[in-house]
């Protein structure tokens, strides 16, 4: 029934498993009713699910490209879909299309280059999918950091994959931190901008940000305060999307569509948008 | 060119509607003119344009997109679509001709918007030139000849009788269909009309409107000007303006639970409207000033510069006759391009 | 159609107090009325916003009818005076927009009057067969 | 033809602007043609100069604006209100919508506001300039050499030539006469309505209520509907479509705004005055009135501040709902 330029009607997806990775965020794994992943994506896009009757949302996917069997999405539960979805068990059919928007540049501008990551809370999610890939692709790249806060170790998402394959990685180097002191916890305790200055990077790398818009502000001043360029820092944009493909005009946001043209931007690229995101 | 007298044109509007469905503006009870569906008694209304503009034809305001079918864990989706008849609009003005290309650069470009590239496909225009405009036409503003209009087909009204030009090949098609009730002719009267039309528009109160200090590129000049705040001060945040507006293309898609079966459609939005952008964790436009000036940013910066420079108002007029605080495009025009 | 084959949906809306009792003592009396009747129990027949009313129509009602405590009877003490001026505004205006009056009506059903409950529910059904389906307030998209 | 004019409100504003009482004017701004007015807020008197206009198509009621106007206001705003006006004002006070203190209202008298849509059923399209003189309007178009007069009673509002009220129920100051409540046939529309047949009302309503393009501009310009959070804008209320799908969610629709100001809707009009498609929807509050007055008493919302509406009140005795038919029939 789908012919190839049917924007608006979705295919059917099979919830195959739910992990629980924090009090409020669950991975979803999505596949086709055959078995089959839905459609081919690139590192940084996004897809369209939905619950009939519920409501459709644009999600990040959150798994890499180079994984040719399923998709995942992490979502945290926020609004009417996601509460649906927080509820759902495996075996549940949702609807998805995709794949949506502008990936990251990972196979020009990010090749040779070294690679810093920085994300916050559920902002893991779309650097996921770039980390992956850029570990699947390890060769190609330089040495990689990533800097993840959170609130508590227990808002940390994918903390098992951090520890046990990112960690591990070589070349790779994983910087963890959460905003108090907790039990347990024998790690950095701060808020992601201070402990990027802490930190204090060489600038010549090519930085990658995504978390809460004040976390993004913060940490852009602090990178630019260390001597990066803006035209190596990248971040994704979330607007309010309904048609994925820039018509319905929800996202838009000066000349662009972020559904369309983002939601990966380049930071010089921002500062030529008005300040509505 | 062919002609047609007045006295024959509902023996014209029957033959046209022999072979597909024929819409034309009639008289609707208030006074107003509304393109309905014409049938034996259907009366043309011979006001100068309609309060809806004809994109309901290529977009409608509620369509259904498809159905879902949910049994517990399992969805089926299915396609409500149906085949779709050739239809004609009739008495369709210049500028909103022209908001057909304004429409179809949004839903034609890739990804192609199939439910309107399907009802485009079907639909013949026949354009109506303007005899008498209105003081709230500023078609002109955007290079629009209000006595040349396009469309498959062009006709020309006078007192006595209707003149007909094709002007694609679909158009060619439907008027030779038409020649038993028509006659060859040449464009004597039109060329004297088109005259006395021109200089009616010298004399149109927003003649001199232009689109200077507007256009791609121009974000960051106007977008903080302080004149926004008043402009948009006495904005209701209604969707008048929006849906009456020729070019207005945002919609939102929505789901509809049957009881039996859950029904995905889509309708017309508005940019003024609060809830337009608002998610679950925030609004990026929160005041009514922020979205009063996207809908004007949008047409006449932001459109023009994504699609060479076209604006994305075709001087129409509607919403300033219909705007419940007469505030619309041309003040802002005049206000923030005269800078 | 036929009027011994039409059975029309009947929405009741029932106070918890009185009228919900009232229809569970006809239940238990073993009084018949109608299975058609479609009862929602609502705290108090104040609770019963038009909008509800309106909604039981567009899914397919074609009749409402709210039951609450007699007048003075409120559990609450006033709710049901102003269901009663409620329902008399929004009834008087669904008549002016020519949508038969005998699809909407108020009852006052104690916990006391089961016998009274199953009566005005099988005259109530009776009425609203007479007029047959809802047309005037029905959602197409809500037909199966 | 207004009795008081634009010079006389101007040098009242000019002087309450210039010694302070109030910080700002919130008046009728010049627009592009003579009819096009728009309301404004006006922070000087060179402003004022400027843009201030006074005419026969300064309609829209300044009301409702106050209540978004003087919640960051600094010091005072002047608002002209007509006596139309005024009882929307009272009614907001009576919901406590705005401050009081920080409003100096006018009273203004009102002769009457002329529907544009019905000049130009005389006139045709293309309007030069509409002149006033004495109670005939001149109107110049771009197409006729002269001038047309019109009678301003054959071009009044629906609202006005039904006018309510003459008289101001709220005002710091009074320019003009006062007037009187006024002896109007407004309920005769609706009288024909109920003595229609239930059929006759359903096509009329139908017809109506079918050219509804869901714009809610009825329901954003009411000084009545000031809910934060309207129902239809609720995606959690359930009907928050956005669109007029079918002729129910019309209906609904209307109903449900008609409903919802029932009872506080002081009849001023402008739910109809802003409607693209001329539906007549103050019928339908018209109708929630009418019916009150007659189940319950007369009442006027607004009429004084802290007046309890029919539908927050009650009497042991009121009228059962299925009565209320009785009485149609005998009216009928």
């Amino acid at each position: 029934m789908n012919s190839i330029n049917e924007t608006l009607i979705p295919k059917i997806g099979v919830i195959t498993d739910v992990r629980i990775d924090t009090p409020d965020i669950k991975t979803f794994r999505v596949v086709t009713p055959d078995g089959k992943k839905a459609f081919d994506h690139k590192p940084g896009q996004c897809a369209m699910l939905s619950v009939p009757g519920v409501g459709e949302a644009m999600f990040s996917i959150t798994s890499s490209p180079t994984n040719e069997e399923f998709m995942e999405f992490s979502i945290k539960k926020c609004g009417c879909v996601t509460d649906w979805l927080h509820q759902a068990e495996p075996g549940q059919q949702i609807t998805i299309r995709g794949p949506y928007g502008k990936p990251f540049p990972v196979d020009d501008v990010f090749a040779g280059k070294d690679l810093l990551f920085i994300a916050g809370g559920v902002g893991l999610a779309p650097l996921r999918s770039v980390i992956n890939y850029c570990r699947h692709y390890r060769d190609r790249y330089g040495k990689i950091d990533i800097v993840y806060g959170s609130r508590s170790k227990d808002d940390l998402l994918d903390y098992k994959e951090i520890i046990e394959e990112w960690s591990t990685d070589d070349g790779v180097n994983v910087h963890l931190t959460i905003d108090n002191p907790q039990e347990g916890w024998d790690g950095h305790v701060g808020f992601v901008p201070n402990y990027v200055k802490e930190l204090g990077f060489d600038t010549n790398k090519v930085a990658v940000l995504c978390g809460p818009p004040i976390m993004i502000k913060f940490t852009l001043d602090g990178l630019c305060g260390i001597g990066f360029d803006k035209t190596n820092v990248y971040t994704t944009l979330e607007l309010r999307m309904k048609c994925g493909v820039g018509k319905c005009g929800r996202c838009n946001v000066g000349a662009k569509y972020v559904c369309k043209d983002g939601p990966v931007f380049r930071c010089d690229e921002l500062e030529e948008l008005p300040s509505e995101y | 060119m062919r002609k047609c007298s007045l006295e024959k044109i509902n023996l014209l509007f029957a033959e046209i509607a022999k072979n597909a469905e024929l819409y034309l503006p009639t008289q609707q009870t208030d006074g107003s003119a509304a393109y309905k569906k014409w049938e034996e008694g259907s009366v043309w209304s011979n006001a100068l344009n309609t309060v809806r503009s004809p994109k309901d034809f290529f977009f409608p305001q509620t369509e259904n997109l498809m159905k879902f079918k949910t049994e517990g864990k399992s969805i089926e989706v299915v396609d409500t679509r149906n085949a779709l008849d050739d239809f004609v609009i009739f008495g369709v003005r210049a500028c909103d001709v022209k908001s057909f290309d304004v429409l179809d650069r949004v839903f034609l470009t890739e990804p192609v918007d199939s439910f309107y590239a399907l009802r485009r496909s079907h639909g013949v225009i026949i354009s109506l030139a303007c005899q008498r405009p209105s003081e709230t036409c500023f078609c002109k503003t955007f290079g629009i000849d209000p006595a040349a209009p396009a469309g498959d087909i062009s006709a020309w009204k006078t007192e006595t009788e209707i003149f007909f030009e094709a002007n694609t090949q679909k158009g060619k098609e439907l008027l030779e269909k038409l020649s038993a009730l028509t006659e060859e002719c040449d464009d004597t009267v039109v060329s004297e009309q088109k005259e006395k039309i021109n200089k009616f528009m010298d004399k149109l109160p927003l003649k001199n409107v232009t689109t200077d200090g507007f256009g791609g590129g121009k974000t960051k000049e106007l977008f903080d000007l302080p004149e926004w705040d008043e402009l948009s001060q006495a904005c209701l945040g209604c969707g008048t303006c929006t849906f009456v507006c020729p070019t207005c293309q945002c919609y939102d898609i929505k789901d509809f639970n049957t009881g039996n079966s859950v029904i995905r459609f889509r309708c017309w939005d508005s940019c003024m409207y609060s809830d337009f952008t608002k998610m679950a964790h925030g609004n990026n436009r929160l005041s009514q000033k922020e979205r009063f000036r996207q809908r004007f940013m949008h047409k006449l910066v932001y459109y023009p510069e994504n699609n060479d420079g076209m604006f994305s108002c075709v001087g129409c007029g509607r919403c300033l006759a219909k705007c419940p605080i007469s505030m619309n495009i041309v003040k802002v025009m005049k206000k923030i391009g005269g800078k | 159609m036929q009027v011994n084959e039409y059975k029309p949906l009947i929405v009741a809306f029932c106070c918890n107090w009185c009228s919900y009792a009232g229809a569970d003592l006809a239940g238990n009396n073993r009084l018949a009325y109608p299975a058609d009747v479609k009862i929602i129990r609502v705290p108090c027949s104040c609770r019963v916003n038009p909008m509800f009313i309106l909604r039981a129509f567009q899914r397919g009602a074609d009749g409402v009818i709210i039951c609450g405590c007699h007048p003075g009877d409120c559990h609450y003490t006033s709710g049901n005076y102003f269901t009663r001026r409620r329902m008399a505004a929004l009834f008087s205006m669904l008549d002016f927009l020519g949508i038969e009056k005998e699809r909407t009506r108020v009852e006052w059903v104690s916990a006391a009057e089961g016998a009274k409950f199953a009566a005005t529910m099988n005259d109530f059904v009776q009425t609203v067969t007479a007029l047959g389906e809802n047309k005037r307030l029905e959602d197409l998209r809500c037909k199966k | 033809m207004q009795k008081i004019t634009r010079e006389q409100l101007l040098a009242k504003a000019s002087e309450l602007l210039s010694n302070g009482t109030v910080s700002c004017v919130l008046g009728w701004g010049l627009g592009e043609f003579d009819y096009d007015v728009t309301p404004t807020i006006f922070k000087s008197v060179e402003e004022l100069e400027n843009g201030f206009v006074f005419n026969d198509f300064c309609g829209a009621n300044f009301s409702k604006y106050l209540v978004n106007k003087t919640a960051k206001l600094e010091g005072k705003i002047l608002v002209f209100l007509k006596p139309c006006d005024t009882y929307s004002f009272n009614q907001l006070l009576t919901e406590h919508r705005f401050d009081r203190e920080k409003v100096y209202a006018v009273g203004i008298p009102c002769e009457g506001m002329a529907d544009i849509a019905k000049v130009k059923a005389i006139s045709g399209d293309g309007i030069a300039a509409i002149g006033s003189n004495g109670d005939k309007l001149t109107v110049t178009t771009l197409y006729d050499d002269e001038a047309i007069v019109i009678d301003t009673n054959e071009v009044l509002a629906e609202r006005c030539i039904n006018c309510k009220s003459k008289k101001h129920v709220a005002y710091d100051e009074l320019m003009g006469e006062e007037g009187d409540v006024t002896q109007s046939n407004r309920f005769d529309e609706v009288a024909r309505l109920e003595a229609m047949t239930p059929d006759e009302r359903f096509a009329f309503w139908q017809n109506e209520l079918s050219r509804c393009i869901r714009c809610n501009a009825c329901r954003d310009a009411c000084p009545a509907c000031t809910c934060e959070k309207c129902v239809f804008d609720n995606p959690s209320s359930g009907v928050e479509n956005k669109s007029p799908a079918n002729s129910f969610e019309e209906k609904l629709f209307h109903i449900i705004r008609a409903y919802h100001v029932a009872g506080r809707c002081t009849d001023c009009g402008e739910c109809s005055r802003v409607c693209p498609q001329n539906i007549p929807l103050h019928l339908l509050n018209r109708k929630f009135i009418k019916d009150m007055n007659e189940f319950y008493g007369e009442y006027q919302a607004g009429a004084e501040v802290g007046s309890r509406a029919p539908l927050v009140s009650y009497t042991t005795e009121d009228l059962e709902p299925g009565e209320v038919f009785n009485r149609g029939e005998n009216n009928a």
